[in-house]
């Protein structure tokens, strides 16, 4: 038992943990390398390449971060794209306000949908995020916040099961459009776009998007080892009590609310700073992030990998979007079957995803994986 | 100027004509019988026509009238083909002819003097005799002053109707002539009415009180305009018998709101009420819901390719076929997957999300990616009139009795029926129904393919409201589950209630917040209320519920 | 983070994490493998979505294109060399339109790309078309306000759409009074916003102005078309200006038939609904009702009939119909052959200089010209809705119109200008100030 | 990680019931109080005008039929179900009607269910580690770490319920009765006051049986307990007193030699084709 440590200490005693995190830095390595050989080099890792994988570490973050809620905790969110979006969106003001008036109307205030829609001067939510602290602050916290409200009024109710996926389906739908009007000063449909700099550093520059990458990956590590921590904790031993049998967690006299409240707080955070790397990425963020559809595809990422393991929310995020980048490029007008047929056998043929594959023997400590316990969503 | 009076000559020389051919010259009932006297010269007729087709815009005016004018049978023939966009002129010869059917290369046509078929031409060979909004609004005054000489008095109600606020000063004093030996008393009143709106427009106040308390459009329209003249005494008139209409306009608005909003309600139960069988009921939470509903629209479509002009009938036949496909689909998903993940309701999400990708991409790419055109039978088309404010869209009206019956139905079998008492002996306790006896694989298939079917038959609904491309099916999906959590799961009373609940609440705030904010309002009401009642607005009671 | 202890067990590895090492670094070798850079072929990139919501408007331009490489290479080819159209699916999803115009251009190193349907994917495209100077052709009528040295706006801007149309209503029809309904997105925002300017600029009260948005894909109309009717009840000759978007439509247009709204009451003039669009719907009850385009399939011309012969062919289906996204790639890409046979080389800086000023025939009967702010001449038709789903030309400008990439209505954009000839070379010059970049200091000295 | 200090201590302020602080006053006599007790259901009375006093350390069975009411009885004790009408007491000081399940729970009432319910997915020694009487705050359960207090208190009761060979296997792949004495050793480790012990014995052989009783023999005096089971045999050998439900309420109540000879039990138990289900 490795219980002796700091809590957040613990993961570094866990074999799989430390392996996990080997690999990442090593894979993270060899791509920094390669990308830094010359452009005619055999071995040379394009930029492009590069910022594609940063993006996939970003879908990897936020799918553990619904790992973390739906296999340790059982609650299945559908709605953990608007996390993932209104982080994205306070890095994404943050970066408007740094184009200043580079516009194409040159306004040293206002971004350019603002001007061309008549504002005549900035809504105060957007005060404050020229200041990267703020902007960087907000990016915990508006997600963080957001989870607060809606999971405070939820798990006091003790909405459960399907009726909670339901309502979070509810919450990232009405946010879509709620960011599609036009009025609510986010650009609309467009989003925001064109950016040019973040702290400095030209977006468009190979360095720059090297960094990113790499913070991408730094921000999984950390993003993996908390989970980790809060996981191997007693904490994370009262979540899965709390997926499997609920009310006998209560009436043991923990007060399950709270411990919903918390995991699914830190697990907006991850979400929204997964957002936050993702936006300088790939240089836009609208509202489609809020799509009920791209929360629905986040689980499967993290059905696919191997609920409970974390590890798994990484290798399905990843499998799913390199697939899916490979496949619109080779047969363009039949990827959607593939993908189907992917989800549907690997949830028939796989229950505990990929990472149930490759590892068929387990610890139970190491990650509790008997997902059918809790009958709860048959209502 | 000079082109005006002309027009004004004409008007009234066809006026003329028209009181002296006596009530049947033009009417199409009796034309036949009186053809001989009524046909012009076959070079009189062609030039007619040449002149409508050369003429440009401004000048085809005068050319309808010379048509309407010549007393010629076939002018009405030749006025519904231009208001049609049918008629056209052969580039090389001059001839004028009606086209029959314009898709493809080659049209065939017929010609327009004999009205014989003409075979095919091709269409780079014809040039189309335009014609635009004004002068189909022209020709739709110039054939109501036709029709109001028929013997059938709805139709001469029609005509009377269309020319409300059409009446200019030419045609006033026949049609007061008209009104006062009109015998019905509903085409009286009307014209009355019309004539009114022409004696308001020259400033007469006393025209009012014709006009006070109607609820038509123009009418409303004659005194809004009337209430701002600068005669003052017209202006008050205008305004006061405008305040009246407001009065009562209140009411008709208020039912107009209930009805949108219970025709929306009734879209979101059809969609809904499958769900609420597959996912109250099983457990299972079917993704690809919305694709059940695509497949019971594209069902309507391919049943009216099947019997092309007849919409009607396919439509009518799409019901069962579309239920028995989607049932089909449902009953092979329940096989190929579902089965497999019993006692995993999440995971059926996953699947049949992967499903619903699946279906969507296969229509596709097997049929084609754009919308498809479904017919809506005559018998759909237009409104229901109750008075001259409130009219039903009659195909809401068929798809809010279609929910109803639906729904009706759905209750029956699950009251009334053996596999009703079946599906809720399993879903009460899955273990104990099949200690009895009870097959609960046989009655997994069927309630989910009874649940599937009802899908279909929603797309079928559908196919008259919206949209038949391959993402109808996602547009509804998240509504539906709203509108199943609502009302509480595994109760389709409280579909019911719920989804129209919804829709009227959605319809009275659209007006105040707009469409957008009214959707937004409508899903934070739902969140909230979920955290009042977290079962629901019907909840299952009983121990079985707990979990 | 110890990484120490981190190596230290990497020895006793666990298969399991060991193979999904194994999953990240092939898939970053699998990326990297190089595009073979081959002289032979030249590339045209084409990004399309062809599924997702958009698949349904965009699917058709990615057949047009493909149907306009082939009669290119029947006919021998650019510079004797083959064209080799590159497909991908950006899914209608933005941010992966982004993505896909990188694997094009930095992966793919296509010459060309034709591609986009809505504003924001376009947004989204164009930072990385300018970071790695590509060529977009960008075929559909969009909301102007922009200018980049990188892209060609082939289809209309709001002057070559939007303002005719009104114009027409309110010269030849007699409109008064106006409701300006779109769905809530940049292009109807912005055409409206100019129209409401325009309008008011010619006498138009502001009680008879009605602005109404509606979210993507609304099907529920009922209220909508119940408010335009008590709109249009004032007394006035109302229109209604339909920035509509897609999906959207059939349902507004039945709901429109349904209610009994017919043109001769209330003509509805609509930017986005082409026959396309129309060939969802049973147009029976909305004969009358408008468009405004610069191309209409019904145009009587020959080079309108061998374009659609030859698309019948492509597709083998007789009632296929064509469009003016269609007809904006056909005079794009014959734009861009063109450019490229005059300049020699599909080298991306010599074809955009090569490119001003090519004119080439469009469908409707004349000639389309690049202009020096990336966008072309265009006359502008009005057509009449017809029972068979196509349109009846009613109207057209006299001669053609030059699209301009800023608004005279806008203020924002009123004293801005285009021009990427030297030596201005710049797409946003502010010619009260004299100088490139915007230049709009208003807000700051407010 | 400032914000996860910030929820750590407003979790602290609001959390004023720390089992220690506030004691269960038992000096005026009896341990549980329920009075004029009513609850329906969709208006059938599951619970009709009840009265019960458990006094301090006693071993109490109730009996009754189906839908005699058991099971509610025990959801509006532990707070999973409000009543409509009457009071219930905990010792003389708390008022169980203003409470939660979890405040109740660390109020020292320990419940079992009717089917075993354990955490499946945690091994043994997990189970019991989450029942420890301890600090159930989010805060301290994150940072909380095994001493040796834990393990022994832990190992204490594995001995007590027969487990410590099975200290590190899942407990979902425990036998039936296993998990049975798993969940009696999760009470155990709450250090309950009170008791509420849901059909123990269903399902269980007969040795199993005996040893149950002899468990529960073994924790009356220390611990009240209130029994609720229908094996006439097991309760007749472990009850002092017995209650008898019928229809929500009382119908008797003495040793088990005294309702077992009642007539109107009899009747129920019998004839009791008139219960509702």
């Amino acid at each position: 038992m490795m219980t002796s440590r700091h809590w957040l200490a613990r993961p570094f005693s866990e074999r799989s943990t430390l392996t996990f995190l080997a690999v990442l830095c090593g894979a993270m390595a060899l791509v920094v390398l390669a990308n830094l050989l010359p452009a005619d080099h055999p071995l040379h890792v394009s930029t492009y390449t590069v910022t594609l994988l940063g993006k996939y570490l970003c879908y990897a973050l936020l799918a553990v971060a619904v790992d973390l809620v739906w296999g340790y905790l059982g609650i299945l969110s559908l709605g953990h794209g608007a996390f993932f979006a209104l982080g994205g969106y306070a890095m994404g003001m943050y970066l408007m306000r740094q184009i200043g008036d580079r516009g194409v109307y040159g306004d040293p205030l206002l971004p350019d949908f603002m001007v061309f829609l008549d504002w005549d001067s900035l809504p105060w939510y957007w005060l404050g995020f020229d200041m990267p602290g703020v902007a960087f602050a907000m990016v915990l916290l508006a997600p963080g916040l957001l989870a607060l409200v809606f999971g405070f009024l939820a798990f006091r109710s003790r909405v459960t099961g399907v009726y909670l996926s339901i309502i979070t389906q509810a919450l990232t739908f009405a946010l879509m459009l709620a960011f599609f009007r036009n009025e609510m000063g986010f650009g609309g449909n467009n989003g925001l776009t064109d950016f040019k700099e973040l702290l400095g550093f030209d977006l468009s520059a190979d360095s720059t998007r090297l960094g990113l990458f790499i913070a991408s990956g730094v921000a999984l590590a950390l993003g993996f080892l908390l989970c980790r921590a809060i996981v191997v904790s007693k904490l994370g031993r009262v979540c899965v009590a709390v997926r499997d049998a609920e009310s006998r967690t209560r009436f043991l006299g923990y007060r399950v609310e709270r411990y919903q409240l918390f995991v699914f707080v830190v697990s907006a955070m991850l979400a929204g700073v997964a957002g936050a790397l993702y936006v300088p990425q790939v240089g836009i963020i609208n509202p489609s992030e809020f799509s009920p559809l791209f929360s629905i595809e986040i689980v499967v990422w993290v059905a696919l990998g191997g609920r409970a393991t974390l590890y798994g929310a990484v290798i399905g995020a990843l499998a799913v979007n390199y697939a899916k980048s490979v496949f619109t490029g080779i047969m363009p007008e039949a990827w959607l079957f593939a993908l189907g047929a992917l989800f549907v056998l690997v949830t028939v043929l796989l229950p505990q995803g990929i990472a149930g594959l490759l590892s068929r023997r387990r610890q139970h400590d190491d990650a509790p994986n008997n997902m059918a316990v809790k009958q709860e969503a048959t209502p | 100027m000079n082109t005006t009076a002309w027009r004004y000559w004409l008007k009234a020389l066809l006026l003329v004509s028209l009181v002296a051919l006596g009530p049947c010259a033009l009417g199409q009932d009796n034309a036949a019988e009186q053809d001989t006297s009524a046909t012009l010269e076959e070079d009189a007729g062609r030039e007619l026509l040449q002149a409508l087709a050369e003429a440009n815009f401004r000048e085809k005016e005068a050319a309808i009238d010379a048509i309407a004018a010549s007393g010629d049978t076939r002018a009405r023939g030749w006025l519904e083909s231009f208001a049609e966009g049918k008629l056209a002129q052969v580039k090389d010869s001059g001839d004028i002819v009606v086209i029959l059917a314009n898709r493809g290369r080659q049209w065939p046509v017929a010609d327009a003097l004999t009205m014989e078929e003409a075979g095919e031409v091709s269409r780079r060979e014809l040039d189309r005799v335009a014609i635009n909004n004004r002068l189909r609004g022209h020709l739709d005054s110039t054939l109501a002053l036709l029709d109001l000489r028929v013997d059938d008095p709805a139709q001469r109600l029609i005509a009377a109707k269309a020319l409300l606020g059409d009446v200019d000063t030419e045609v006033v004093e026949s049609l007061s002539e008209l009104a006062q030996n009109e015998s019905d008393p509903e085409v009286a009143a009307a014209l009355t009415q019309a004539i009114a709106i022409h004696r308001l427009e020259q400033g007469d106040s006393a025209a009012v009180a014709d006009l006070a308390g109607s609820l038509n459009g123009q009418v409303r329209a004659a005194l809004m305009q009337a209430s701002r003249s600068e005669d003052a005494m017209v202006a008050d008139a205008a305004s006061a018998a405008l305040a009246d209409i407001e009065q009562s306009l209140k009411l008709n608005r208020a039912a107009e709101t209930l009805y949108f909003g219970l025709s929306l309600g009734s879209v979101l139960v059809l969609a809904a009420i499958g769900l609420a069988i597959t996912f109250g009921v099983m457990g299972v939470i079917n993704m690809a819901h919305g694709e059940l509903i695509m497949l019971g629209a594209y069902t309507t479509w391919a049943m009216q390719q099947l019997l092309p002009g007849q919409p009607g009938l396919a439509l009518l036949l799409a019901i069962p076929a579309g239920f028995l496909v989607a049932a089909l689909v449902g009953v092979a998903i329940e096989r190929g997957v579902i089965q497999f993940l019993k006692g995993r309701p999440l995971e059926t999400l996953l699947a049949t999300f992967g499903v619903s990708l699946i279906l969507q991409q296969l229509v596709r790419t097997l049929i084609s990616p754009l919308n498809r055109t479904v017919v809506t039978p005559e018998w759909m088309s237009g409104s229901l009139i109750i008075n001259d404010a409130l009219s039903l869209t009659l195909n809401r009206l068929y798809v809010l009795g279609f929910a109803v019956l639906v729904f009706a139905a759905l209750m029956l079998v699950m009251r009334r029926t053996r596999l009703g008492l079946e599906v809720r002996a399993v879903t009460q306790n899955r273990a104990m129904a099949r200690s009895m006896g009870i097959r609960a694989t046989r009655v997994d298939i069927l309630t989910f393919a009874l649940g599937s079917g009802v899908a279909g038959l929603a797309g079928v609904a559908l196919s008259q409201l919206t949209n038949v491309g391959p993402n109808l099916g996602q547009n509804y999906i998240i509504d539906s589950f709203m509108v199943v959590v609502f009302g509480g799961v595994g109760n389709l009373w409280g579909t019911l209630v719920a989804g129209l609940s919804l829709g009227v609440i959605n319809q009275v705030l659209e007006p105040w917040a707009g469409a957008v904010l009214a959707k937004i309002l409508v899903l934070v009401f739902i969140i909230l209320f979920i955290q009042k009642r977290p079962r629901g607005l019907f909840p299952q009671k009983g121990r079985a519920a707990e979990g | 983070m110890s990484l120490a202890s981190a190596s230290a067990v990497l020895n006793p590895a666990r298969r399991s994490l060991a193979l999904s090492a194994f999953a990240l670094s092939a898939l970053s070798v699998a990326m990297a493998a190089p595009a073979v850079a081959d002289e032979d072929p030249i590339k045209v990139g084409i990004l399309h979505s062809l599924s997702g919501t958009m698949a349904i408007s965009e699917s058709t331009l990615k057949d047009t294109m493909l149907m306009l490489i082939e009669q290119q290479n029947e006919a021998g080819g650019l510079l004797g060399r083959e064209l080799e159209p590159v497909v991908v699916d950006p899914a209608s999803n933005w941010p992966l339109f982004a993505e896909k115009a990188r694997e094009l251009l930095a992966q793919d190193e296509v010459d060309v790309i034709f591609g986009n349907w809505t504003s924001v994917s376009r947004k989204s495209v164009l930072p990385v078309v300018e970071e790695l100077n590509g060529l977009l052709f960008y075929p559909v009528q969009y909301e102007g306000e922009e200018s980049s040295e990188n892209v060609f706006y082939t289809g209309a801007a709001p002057n070559q759409q939007a303002i005719p149309a009104v114009d027409y209503l309110m010269n030849d029809v007699g409109v008064e009074r106006w409701v300006l309904a779109g769905t809530d997105y940049v292009y109807p925002r912005t055409t409206n916003k100019i129209l409401e300017a325009y309008l008011k600029s010619q006498g138009v009260a502001d009680e008879d102005i009605m602005v109404n948005y509606t979210p993507f894909g609304h099907s529920d109309w009922q209220n909508i078309v119940s408010e335009i009717k008590q709109f249009g009840g004032a007394g006035k000759k109302t229109a209604v200006v339909s920035t509509i978007n897609g999906d959207a439509n059939v349902p507004f247009y039945r709901e429109l038939a349904n209610q009994g709204v017919d043109a001769a009451d209330i003509p509805v003039v609509a930017f986005s609904v082409g026959e396309q669009e129309l060939s969802g719907l049973d147009t029976a009850p909305l004969v009358g009702h408008l468009a405004a385009w610069n191309y209409f399939m019904s145009v009587d011309e020959d080079a309108n009939y061998d374009f659609i012969d030859a698309w019948y062919d492509y597709t083998g289906d007789d009632n296929a119909v064509t469009n003016d996204p269609m007809e904006a790639h056909y005079i794009g890409f014959n734009m861009w052959t063109e450019a490229v046979r005059k300049a020699g080389t599909t080298e991306v800086d010599a074809v955009k200089e090569a490119i001003i000023g090519v004119s080439v025939p469009n469908l409707t009967g004349g000639y389309a010209t690049m202009m020096p702010n990336h966008h072309i001449t265009k006359p502008v038709l009005i057509g009449e809705i017809q029972d068979n789903g196509q349109f009846s030309v009613v109207w057209e400008t006299p001669s053609t119109v030059a699209g301009d990439a800023w608004s005279d209505y806008l203020e924002g954009s009123r004293d801005l200008i285009s021009d990427w000839r030297a030596p201005l070379e710049c797409g946003n010059y502010n010619v009260v100030q004299g100088s490139c970049g915007g230049g709009a200091d208003v807000a700051a000295t407010e | 990680m400032s914000f996860l200090h910030g929820l750590a201590d407003r979790d602290r302020v609001f959390d004023f019931l720390v089992p220690q602080a506030s004691p269960v006053d038992v000096r005026h006599g009896p341990i549980l109080y329920l009075e004029d007790v009513s609850v329906s259901f969709d208006g059938f009375k599951a619970i009709n005008d009840l009265n019960l006093t458990i006094d301090d350390g006693e071993l109490r069975c109730i009996i009754g039929p189906n839908g005699a009411g058991k099971t509610t009885m025990m959801d509006i004790i532990t707070g999973k179900t409000r009543p409509d009408t009457g009071s219930v007491w905990f010792g003389s000081r708390h008022n169980l009607l203003t409470k939660n399940e979890p405040e109740i729970a660390r109020l020292g009432i320990g419940r079992k269910f009717q089917k075993p319910t354990v955490f499946e997915a945690l091994s043994v020694f997990e189970n019991l580690e989450l029942a420890m009487a301890t600090d159930k705050s989010l805060w301290p359960t994150l940072v909380a770490r095994r001493n040796a207090d834990l393990r022994n208190r832990i190992e204490e009761v594995m001995e007590t319920v027969g487990l410590s060979a099975l200290s590190r296997r899942q407990a979902g792949i425990l036998s039936h009765g296993q998990k049975q004495w798993l969940e009696i050793g999760m009470l155990l480790m709450q250090r309950p006051r009170l008791l509420l012990v849901d059909e123990p014995v269903a399902g269980m052989t007969e040795q199993e049986m005996e040893r149950t009783a002899e468990l529960l023999k073994g924790l009356a005096g220390k611990h009240s307990v209130v029994v609720v089971e229908h094996d006439m045999g097991f309760v007749r050998s472990i009850a002092r007193t017995v209650t008898v439900l019928h229809q929500g309420s009382v119908l008797a109540e003495g040793s088990m030699d005294k309702v077992a000879s009642d007539p109107r039990v009899v009747e129920v138990y019998l004839g009791g084709d008139e219960e509702a289900a």
